[in-house]
């Protein structure tokens, strides 16, 4: 039974990430391709979260962890560029 | 022993003048004579012992590999030339003393003069053929400074590269001749070669040996075609074209002919290319001679034409010639040496060489006139001085000599030359200083003072004694010389001024007349000689010069053209093809290992990548865009190592992901945002069929390895020992502080490198033109005047902490699981630029105490230490320890050396990331504002504005 | 004790974070722990100056529980929007929310609830630093909504942050 | 296996089933949602609750089946409470900044712009008051 | 279609892009074009140890299947080098950007070019 | 004493690192360090020459893992000369860079400089091929802030297509390693040899891929054509005096090829190195009579030379390798002496820089001119500097090759090409005058102690030429070892490979 819903969370989850990768493509505007990025990222984090429970195994997790906090910065670097240009002032 | 002493003493006394440059005049010629004849003196004592047929010989092993030895060997033929070097040197150097302009030192001068005779003894004297090689490319430059020493004059600088180009070419030949030589004759010694002279006949190599060092001979001695150089080194001061083009450097390429004599001469190839060279000269160099003004180009021309003579002689094959060679060597030196100091003594005197505004000066320096009518006639072959008799051996020697079928042909040619150098001589005679008087010369002619005349005075008088008593003062030189040269017993050499009525003599008393109708009807001759205008040599080999220089810029420009696009290509082009090449020549298997078959999220995944990587080559140019579609890239790299069991690469790349984007983000900002398209399409095209060629063979290499089983890797030793002896479960972590712990100082050394590189970069970029554009720009797009947004700010200053832990625990347990010094390093670094975007460079960097130079030193120090400590414990360098300690209440817990090496890891790390990404943050700040300023750490801060509104 | 402690709650948070991290108890760990999450703030203090005082608490923990609650509603309400109400009976418009919190930290945490529950993102703040701009994605009476969130958030909010 | 097991089972498949449901739906609003701002609702709260409910399935799941309990979802579930909101804040901001500045690259240019706040100040998107600009040299 | 498949295709597209970008006439794009190497390359040596789907290098006894860690702490090495690299790489280009106000590889101005294009027409 | 081996590496590591904390004092105290640590380091060299002259291959593993497990750093007879030529190069540099005032143009020039000396011996000690190339990399981003030190539009440009290249080779270089790696299994050099003899034929195709792309990177880095044409523009750009110190860096790609060469790559490669080497000296001289300044003069001096010893290289047999490794300093040295007068010329003259046209006379010109003189000698291999005995031991071993008569007609055709060369610069540079008045000229007479360096490397070159018997001994002891692979096996695999 988990096993199947693991596998139809993943599927949901690749859904996901090939919606976001759409919009990521189309925009039409840069702050959508950052949410979308931004989506993503989230996304692949559950991905990580889910495979590592396939698995059984725990190692993964700080990947995850580290996306998170990474995924962020990015983020706030991408959209501080559109509105500053210089992302440290 | 003597030999080495006598060997070095020129150099040594070219040493002792360049000590003493600027010493008083006299005193400098002491010096260059005493080293002189001092030469001259061993060179006495050794004779007697030589004269008997001895050969005295030196050696010592220098480059034994090579067969290079120090060699010395003085036989008769060496004696006779070394012995003309020092003799006529030292007159010449007396000469100079006189001749020399009184107010410029000569102690450069005469350094040079020395250096140049020691060069040329030891051509003489070498015993080994490489060893002459040295000494004789040495005369090569020593003249090239000689003849250069009046640079401040075009012609002066003109002759010397066109001498050094001539004879240095002609040197090189003659590397391979003798090289080769000695590769047949199976050593580089003299005397081996010699000995074997019929082994170097007969082998298939001798042609080429052979032509290669008549090329050496010929350039250096000024034989047609390559004569055309020694009338341009008349540019040098005359004594040195005294020494030069008489006795010495031009005689080098005889006198090798000499003494390569046994070993290559007596061949068809030998008689056909030598003679007829020599003969060719002969005629030419005796021709152009009659219709030069210029003293010094006469006797340049007529010393061509004589050692075109020599070089026939040479070439006749038979010992008899030989002996006449070497006769009339001696000969010419002595006249020719005097003609040009006479010709000197002229040009000093009257104040031109030019022989139109010369003439009668008999009257006006009798003692001049004297020396120079005599060597003249000797020149000419008038008897009864020593010219004439070695012309008139040398005419009889012609007569007998068949080319070919033509056995008129030698004597004939032989006769013409015979005739125009007694037509140039008869005017270097009449036209100086006989006939009437001229007050066209620019200065008062009258007689030099004793010490200038006197050197030229004593050749003369030894030019006439030979004349008159050739046996008893030459034969004891000659024939010892001759039979050093021929390797056999010299023929009885008996010169006597009347033979009877020979060919010879009839030869003569034609070339006479014919020389007094040429003189006579010189006026007549010189027009028509003038309106035959041949071209100019000096204009053909300028030319040639620079037409090469100008098709070597060709060709460089061409190559060379500074396209970084074209280097890329070809060493991507180059790539591909070595491999295709590498696999098509060793063989190809597939592989064995079965695959893993792929569920549908790698291959979403693998969709996600593709697109990423076609959407930034097709965004290329919006480049803001290419920096979020490649984050795309990067987040799936991440997810590859993650389902592919690489936790630690993971981690890494996500990290390093985000850095590279931010490092990208500072730099766009100041970089074009959406550049003009350059490349054309085929340009494009051509790329891109290199991409797919790479890329297909990349892809399909890795596919090739992945799909064969592992050959039993070194990694499984690392897998056992990673706990046992590295006191550590993450076998990738262990290998890097351990296994591999010299990767990773390297590795992190070249992050702090890059740090500091990236520093001394961006630090004068605030000034000079780089200031200016950081000054004037202006932003593309419109900017929110909101600098440091408050809800950032403040989740900034909650994530630090909490990053921070992350990073330190990450650093903790990375010897046992994913993580470790670099990741950590990283963590903690994002976590504090966090502040420097949210609060901005000055706020945040003011209260970050830590200069990062010393953090980068430190960790660098650290991780060294870390490897040299281990020495102290009698391990070997990068040796690490563990061990398991329990303490009261805490427990038992592990110490690593290896973690103290990962403390540097991620001092370094950090150390470096900061110190870029600070620095490159804060250019354009920099560049606007002069004292720091501590900024708000968040625009909108309703707490501090309430208290503004209070 | 200030000094020392400069961020006390945060010193605790980052205890437990250290523990959760961890997660395998051992003394020497929780030492080790202790002295991080002194340590750590330490560093960092000079980077959050003058932080508000905070209530540690109950009210903190009730906000807390409040929130998570409402963002479990908060994404059911979201997905069914997504799901089956159509873009143009979508009633998104923007709320302008007067503010009575002062210290940048209680706004920031009031904007994260905001965006966080039902249909709002909070998008700005005034530069007075009294308004906070919200974006709703759908909503019939947007006064009552500004009234809801005040009532809920702000004023919890402004017990916890004196 | 045990009845509270087997709860425990269903409790964590449902848990994962609706995370990866919610991150569908966040993301499916991401895309069908017409205007920037509204498309910022799906991910901002679908995707956390995603991501959340996964977490608590996988910390479930791990001592339920006997594994070592681990506690990191909730670090990165706090993570990703804490920064949601930002990166929805610094997204939004940039697109009123389009709006704004009427860049068309930067937001589509008809949407209705924000209403400025009454008491005639503004947002700090769009300008910096005297107070507190006079703190930064620009 | 294998796990292998994509991993090699994927260094394949790599590769290619990168040199394709590498090859561009402004140092932007080649120092993405460096980027899209490196992970190319970071890829490559990777799967240079074969792939092992959830089978991480952490020692344990009874563990007997596992990737090779020795690949995995080369990509770690070159990473890191790559990382050094590619940020001297940047700021090299933006400091002679900012020196000779031109970003072409070759420090060719913009209006040259120009004059040479409008040369060809 | 045997880990004496790793000084090479520590002394330099130390140094660099020292030098930058130190950074904040005076000037003096970094330069002290500086020189002092590169003295010494000559010194620990000269210690190791003297162990490695004793024959047998001393093989350090360290961490005390094993090789192949583990890194091992190796010293035989061509390491120790490679480390000798190296410290006695970058001992003339660093004066001169002091003298000079060159580490005062820009930041970090002592660090940059000694971090180089730590890529540069590592390379030459490590008998590790993944190893090799991080310190590879070391001494490349070394280098690039040495050839970007003092910086200037020019240099920038120049530094820019330079980083580029060498990040796109050091990016071969990996996937070599990594083909390597995966094919055989190992890193290191003797064991990839060990085996590489046993690989299935079906994987021969693939080793030698991986042994052809290191051809490739190392012949990037000794500019081999058609991949030298980094260099011209590289080497003009940078200071001349960091250019010198370059020299050796081309001679690092020549000793990789040399060592990987029995080794790893095969010998038979030598057939693809043999005519790239011929038409790279052609093209390197030509380069250097089309030169229109000294900087690029030398900088294509660099390119033939190198190349007339590659070209013996290639032929990878005993006798020839000999020859080339009596080149090898020379050519170093001698192309490093350019340079270094280039940067004299530079500064003394008054305004030309490096331009070969005539100026106002000026004072030090004839010494310059003397010290010229030698150094196009040298360059032009004629006697009596040890190019002439090179050239010579280079055509001597020639003969045999099925390639003589190209080899023999290039090397003897190149010099004369480079006798043309230089007698033009010179007698333009040091003859010719400028009519215009010399108050052009800097008036204040030449600090002429700034020479003492380039003298250095004359002495050199002169002692490369007397001692020549001694030395070409032990450079045919060294080729000797280079070949006899089992004897490097052994030494670094120990017993592993007894049977
Ligand atoms: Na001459
Ligand atoms: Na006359």
């Amino acid at each position: 039974m988990i096993t199947a819903a693991l596998y139809v969370t993943l599927g949901c989850i690749t859904l996901a990430v090939l919606l976001n990768l759409y919009r990521l493509f189309c925009g039409p505007t840069a702050p959508d391709r950052i949410l979308a990025l931004d989506t993503m990222l989230i996304n692949t984090i559950a991905f990580i979260i889910v495979f590592g429970v396939l698995e059984e195994s725990s190692v993964y997790f700080e990947a995850a962890l580290l996306l998170a906090m990474v995924g962020f910065v990015g983020t706030v670097a991408y959209t501080k560029f559109l509105l500053r240009g210089d992302i440290v002032e | 022993m003597l030999l080495v002493l006598l060997a070095f003493l020129p150099f040594f006394g070219a040493a002792c003048l360049l000590a003493q440059r600027n010493g008083e005049r006299n005193w400098q010629t002491g010096i260059a004579l005493t080293s002189t004849l001092t030469a001259l003196a061993l060179l006495l004592m050794l004779a007697p012992t030589v004269l008997d047929g001895a050969v005295s010989v030196f050696r010592v092993a220098w480059v034994p590999s090579l067969g290079l030895d120090f060699s010395l060997r003085l036989d008769g033929l060496a004696l006779l030339f070394a012995g003309l070097i020092l003799g006529i040197g030292a007159l010449i150097i007396v000469y100079a003393r006189f001749y020399m302009p009184a107010d410029e030192p000569i102690g450069y001068f005469l350094a040079l003069l020395l250096l140049f005779q020691g060069a040329m003894l030891g051509i003489a004297l070498s015993g080994n053929v490489l060893l002459l090689l040295i000494f004789w490319e040495l005369t090569s430059l020593s003249s090239f400074l000689l003849i250069g020493y009046s640079n401040h004059k075009a012609e002066g600088r003109q002759g010397a590269r066109m001498a050094l180009a001539i004879t240095g070419g002609g040197g090189v030949a003659l590397i391979g001749g003798l090289l080769l030589l000695g590769q047949i004759a199976g050593s580089y010694e003299l005397a081996d070669i010699l000995a074997s002279g019929d082994a170097i006949r007969a082998s298939e190599l001798y042609p080429v040996a052979l032509v290669l060092i008549l090329l050496g001979c010929f350039t250096k001695s000024a034989q047609f075609p390559f004569h055309f150089w020694l009338p341009h080194a008349m540019a040098a001061p005359t004594p040195v074209s005294a020494y030069l083009h008489s006795a010495t450097m031009v005689k080098a390429g005889v006198f090798l002919l000499a003494r390569l004599w046994p070993a290559l001469s007596g061949t068809e190839l030998w008689f056909y290319l030598v003679t007829t060279t020599g003969l060719i000269t002969a005629v030419i160099g005796a021709v152009i001679a009659l219709f030069r003004y210029d003293l010094k180009a006469i006797l340049a021309y007529s010393t061509i034409s004589h050692l075109g003579l020599l070089t026939m002689l040479f070439g006749f094959g038979t010992p008899a010639a030989v002996m006449v060679g070497v006769f009339h060597l001696l000969n010419h030196a002595i006249f020719k040496a005097a003609l040009f100091m006479n010709a000197g003594i002229v040009d000093h005197e009257a104040g031109t060489r030019d022989v139109r505004l010369l003439g009668g000066l008999a009257g006006l320096m009798p003692i001049t006139a004297t020396v120079g009518i005599i060597a003249a006639a000797s020149m000419g072959g008038l008897p009864p001085f020593g010219g004439f008799l070695s012309k008139e051996m040398m005419l009889e020697e012609a007569a007998h000599t068949a080319w070919g079928g033509w056995f008129w042909a030698v004597p004939l040619v032989a006769l013409l030359a015979a005739t125009f150098s007694m037509a140039y001589s008869f005017r270097y005679i009449f036209h100086v200083y006989l006939g009437s008087r001229r007050d066209s010369c620019p200065a008062k002619p009258h007689d030099p003072s004793f010490g200038m005349w006197a050197p030229s005075a004593l050749l003369v008088a030894l030019t006439v004694l030979v004349g008159l008593f050739p046996t008893t003062l030459t034969a004891r030189f000659i024939a010892p010389a001759v039979a050093a040269a021929t390797g056999m017993s010299a023929p009885v050499f008996h010169p006597k001024l009347w033979h009877g009525l020979t060919p010879a003599l009839v030869m003569s008393i034609v070339a006479i007349l014919g020389g007094a109708f040429a003189l006579w009807r010189h006026g007549w001759l010189q027009r028509i000689w003038d309106a035959i205008g041949l071209p100019e040599a000096k204009r053909l080999f300028d030319q040639g010069i620079e037409l090469f220089v100008e098709s070597t810029r060709k060709l460089s420009g061409f190559v060379h053209n500074g396209s970084l696009q074209r280097q890329l290509a070809w060493l991507f082009l180059v790539s591909v093809v070595l491999g295709i090449e590498a696999i098509r020549i060793g063989g190809y298997a597939p592989g064995a290992r079965e695959t893993i078959p792929a569920p549908p999220v790698a291959v979403v995944a693998w969709v996600l990548l593709l697109a990423g990587v076609a959407a930034v080559v097709k965004a290329q140019r919006q480049r803001y865009l290419t920096l979020i579609y490649i984050s795309v890239i990067g987040l799936v790299v991440s997810l590859a190592f993650i389902y592919l069991s690489a936790p630690d690469l993971a981690l890494t790349q996500i990290s390093v992901e985000v850095m590279t984007i931010l490092l990208l983000l500072l730099a766009l900002n100041l970089l074009p945002k959406t550049p003009r398209r350059i490349s054309s399409n085929a340009r494009r095209l051509r790329d891109g069929l290199l991409g797919i060629a790479g890329g297909g063979a990349a892809g399909w290499v890795a596919w090739a390895v992945m799909t064969r089983p592992p050959n039993d890797p070194i990694s499984s030793y690392h897998w056992e020992r990673s706990y046992a002896a590295g006191g550590g479960t993450n076998v990738v972590n262990v290998t890097l502080v351990d296994f591999r712990a010299f990767d990773t100082f390297g590795e992190i050394t070249v992050l702090g490198i890059a740090a500091l590189t990236i520093f001394a970069l961006l630090q004068p970029a605030t000034r000079g033109p780089s200031g200016q554009r950081l000054r004037q720009w202006i932003a593309v797009m419109p900017h929110s005047p909101e600098r440091h947004p408050m809800m950032f700010a403040v989740a900034a200053r909650l994530l630090l902490p909490l990053a921070m832990m992350v990073g330190l625990y990450i650093f903790l347990r990375g010897h046992n699981m994913p993580g470790g010094g670099f990741i950590a390093g990283l963590v903690i670094s994002i976590a504090l630029l966090m502040q420097y975007m949210a609060s901005g460079f000055e706020w945040a960097d003011n209260r970050r105490r830590i200069d990062e130079h010393p953090v980068i030193g430190l960790g660098v120090i650290i991780a060294a230490l870390t490897g040299l400590g281990s020495l102290a414990f009698g391990a070997p360098l990068f040796s690490s320890a563990y061990g398991y300690f329990t303490l009261p209440l805490i427990g038992k817990f592990e110490l690593t050396t290896a973690m103290l090496f990962d403390i540097g890891v991620a001092m370094t790390v950090f150390g470096a990331v900061m110190l870029a990404l600070a620095e490159l943050s804060h250019i354009a700040q920099r560049a606007h504002k002069e004292g720091p300023c501590d900024d708000s750490p968040m625009d909108i801060d309703p707490a501090r504005m309430l208290e503004g509104g209070r | 004790m200030r000094r020392l402690l400069p961020h006390p709650g945060l010193s605790l948070l980052l205890l437990i974070i250290w523990m959760l991290m961890l997660n395998a108890f051992s003394f020497g760990w929780l030492v080790l722990g202790v002295g991080l999450a002194i340590f750590v703030p330490l560093f960092t203090a000079p980077f959050w100056p003058d932080r508000p005082l905070m209530r540690w608490g109950f009210p903190l923990l009730a906000y807390i529980g409040l929130v998570i609650g409402d963002i479990v509603v908060a994404n059911f309400h979201v997905a069914r929007l997504i799901l089956f109400r159509r873009n143009r009976d979508m009633r998104t418009c923007w709320l302008v929310l007067p503010l009575e919190l002062h210290s940048a930290e209680a706004i920031t945490v009031l904007a994260a609830t905001i965006s966080l529950t039902p249909g709002t993102v909070s998008t700005d703040i005034s530069n007075d630093g009294r308004y906070l701009l919200v974006h709703a994605l759908d909503t019939d009476d947007a006064q009552a909504e500004v009234e809801k969130m005040k009532a809920r958030y702000e004023r919890r909010l402004l017990e916890i942050f004196r | 296996m045990s009845a509270v097991s087997t709860a425990l089972d269903v409790l964590i498949a449902a848990l994962l089933v609706l995370g990866g449901a919610f991150a569908l739906i966040g993301s499916w609003g991401l895309n069908r949602l017409p205007s920037l701002m509204s498309r910022l609702h799906g991910p901002t709260k679908a995707t956390t609750l995603g991501v959340g409910s996964c977490l608590i399935a996988s910390m479930t799941y791990f001592p339920v089946h006997g594994l070592p309990w681990t506690a990191h979802e909730l670090l990165i579930a706090l993570f990703l409470f804490i920064t949601a909101p930002i990166s929805a804040n610094m997204i939004a901001k940039t697109y009123i900044h389009g709006l704004h500045t009427g860049q068309s690259e930067l937001a589509q240019v008809e949407d209705i712009k924000p209403p400025s706040p009454p008491n005639g100040s503004e947002w700090a998107t769009f300008g910096i008051s005297e107070k507190s600009s006079d703190l930064d040299q620009d | 279609m294998s796990i292998e498949f994509l991993v090699a295709s994927a260094i394949g597209a790599l590769t290619a892009a990168g040199i394709y970008l590498c090859l561009r006439a402004r140092t932007f794009p080649v120092v993405l074009g460096l980027a899209m190497l490196s992970y190319a390359i970071n890829l490559f040596l990777f799967a240079m140890g074969r792939l092992l789907v959830d089978r991480p290098p952490l020692y344990a006894k009874d563990v007997v299947e596992h990737t090779d860690p020795l690949p995995q702490a080369l990509v770690l090495t070159a990473i890191v080098i790559s990382f050094g690299m590619t940020a001297l790489a940047v700021v090299l280009s933006l400091r002679t950007f900012l020196e000779t106000g031109t970003d072409q590889v070759d420090g060719i101005p913009d209006e040259d070019t120009k004059r040479k294009a409008a040369d060809r027409k | 004493m045997t880990a004496l081996i790793a000084a090479p590496l520590l002394l330099p590591a130390f140094a660099a690192t020292a030098a930058l904390l130190f950074r904040r004092r005076r000037r003096l105290i970094g330069a002290g360090i500086s020189i002092f640590a590169t003295a010494l380091l000559l010194l620990a060299d000269i210690a190791l020459i003297m162990q490695a002259m004793r024959g047998e291959i001393i093989a350090y593993d360290l961490g005390g893992w094993p090789a192949p497990y583990g890194i091992v750093l190796v010293l035989d007879r061509l390491a120790a000369l490679m480390l000798v030529l190296t410290a006695v190069l970058a001992l003339a540099v660093i004066v001169h860079a002091v003298l000079t005032g060159l580490d005062r143009k820009g930041w970090h020039f002592h660090p940059l400089f000694h971090f180089q000396l730590l890529g540069v011996n590592g390379a030459f000690l490590t008998g590790d091929l993944f190893n090799l190339f991080v310190f590879f990399e070391v001494l490349l981003i070394a280098s690039y802030g040495l050839l970007l030190h003092g910086q200037g539009a020019r240099r920038l440009t120049a530094g820019v297509q330079y980083v580029v290249v060498n990040l796109v080779g050091s990016i071969i270089f990996l996937i070599a390693l990594g083909l390597l790696y995966g094919v055989t299994g190992t890193l290191n050099m003797a064991d990839v040899l060990v085996r590489g003899a046993d690989l299935p034929a079906g994987d021969q195709g693939l080793f030698r891929a991986a042994g052809l792309l290191l051809l490739v990177v190392f012949g990037l880095k000794a500019a081999l054509l058609p991949l030298h044409l980094w260099l011209p523009r590289a080497y003009a750009g940078a200071a001349p005096a960091v250019a010198a110190l370059f020299a050796i860096m081309t001679k690092v790609g020549a000793y990789a090829i040399v060592r990987t060469g029995p080794l790893v790559i095969g010998v038979q490669a030598g057939d693809y190195v043999l005519p790239a080497a011929l038409a790279t000296m052609l093209l390197g001289f030509a380069g250097m009579l089309a030169a229109r300044g000294l900087r690029s003069m030398a900088a294509f001096a660099l390119i033939g030379s190198t190349a007339t010893l590659l070209a013996a290289v290639a032929l990878f047999e005993p006798g020839a390798l000999a020859a080339g490794l009596y080149y090898l300093p020379h050519t170093t040295l001698s192309a490093a002496l350019l340079f270094l007068l280039t940067d004299l010329v530079i500064r003394w003259r008054c305004v030309e820089g490096d331009a070969m046209v005539p100026t106002p006379t000026y004072s030090g010109r004839v010494g310059l001119g003397a010290l010229f003189l030698a150094a196009g000698v040298a360059l032009a291999g004629l006697p009596p500097l040890s190019g002439f005995i090179g050239k010579l031991l280079i055509l001597d071993a020639a003969l045999t090759s099925s390639w003589a008569v190209a080899i023999w007609a290039l090397v003897l055709g190149t010099s004369f090409i480079a006798v043309i060369a230089l007698s033009r610069a010179g007698s333009t540079l040091f003859w010719k005058q400028d009519s215009t008045p010399a108050t052009a000229g800097r008036g204040e007479p030449a600090p002429l102690w700034e020479s003492a360096p380039s003298l250095f490397l004359v002495a050199a070159l002169v002692a490369l030429t007397v001692g020549a018997g001694p030395i070409t001994a032990y450079m045919e002891a060294t080729s000797r070892q280079v070949f006899d692979t089992n004897a490097y096996v052994h030494a670094v695999l120990g017993s592993e490979v007894e049977d």
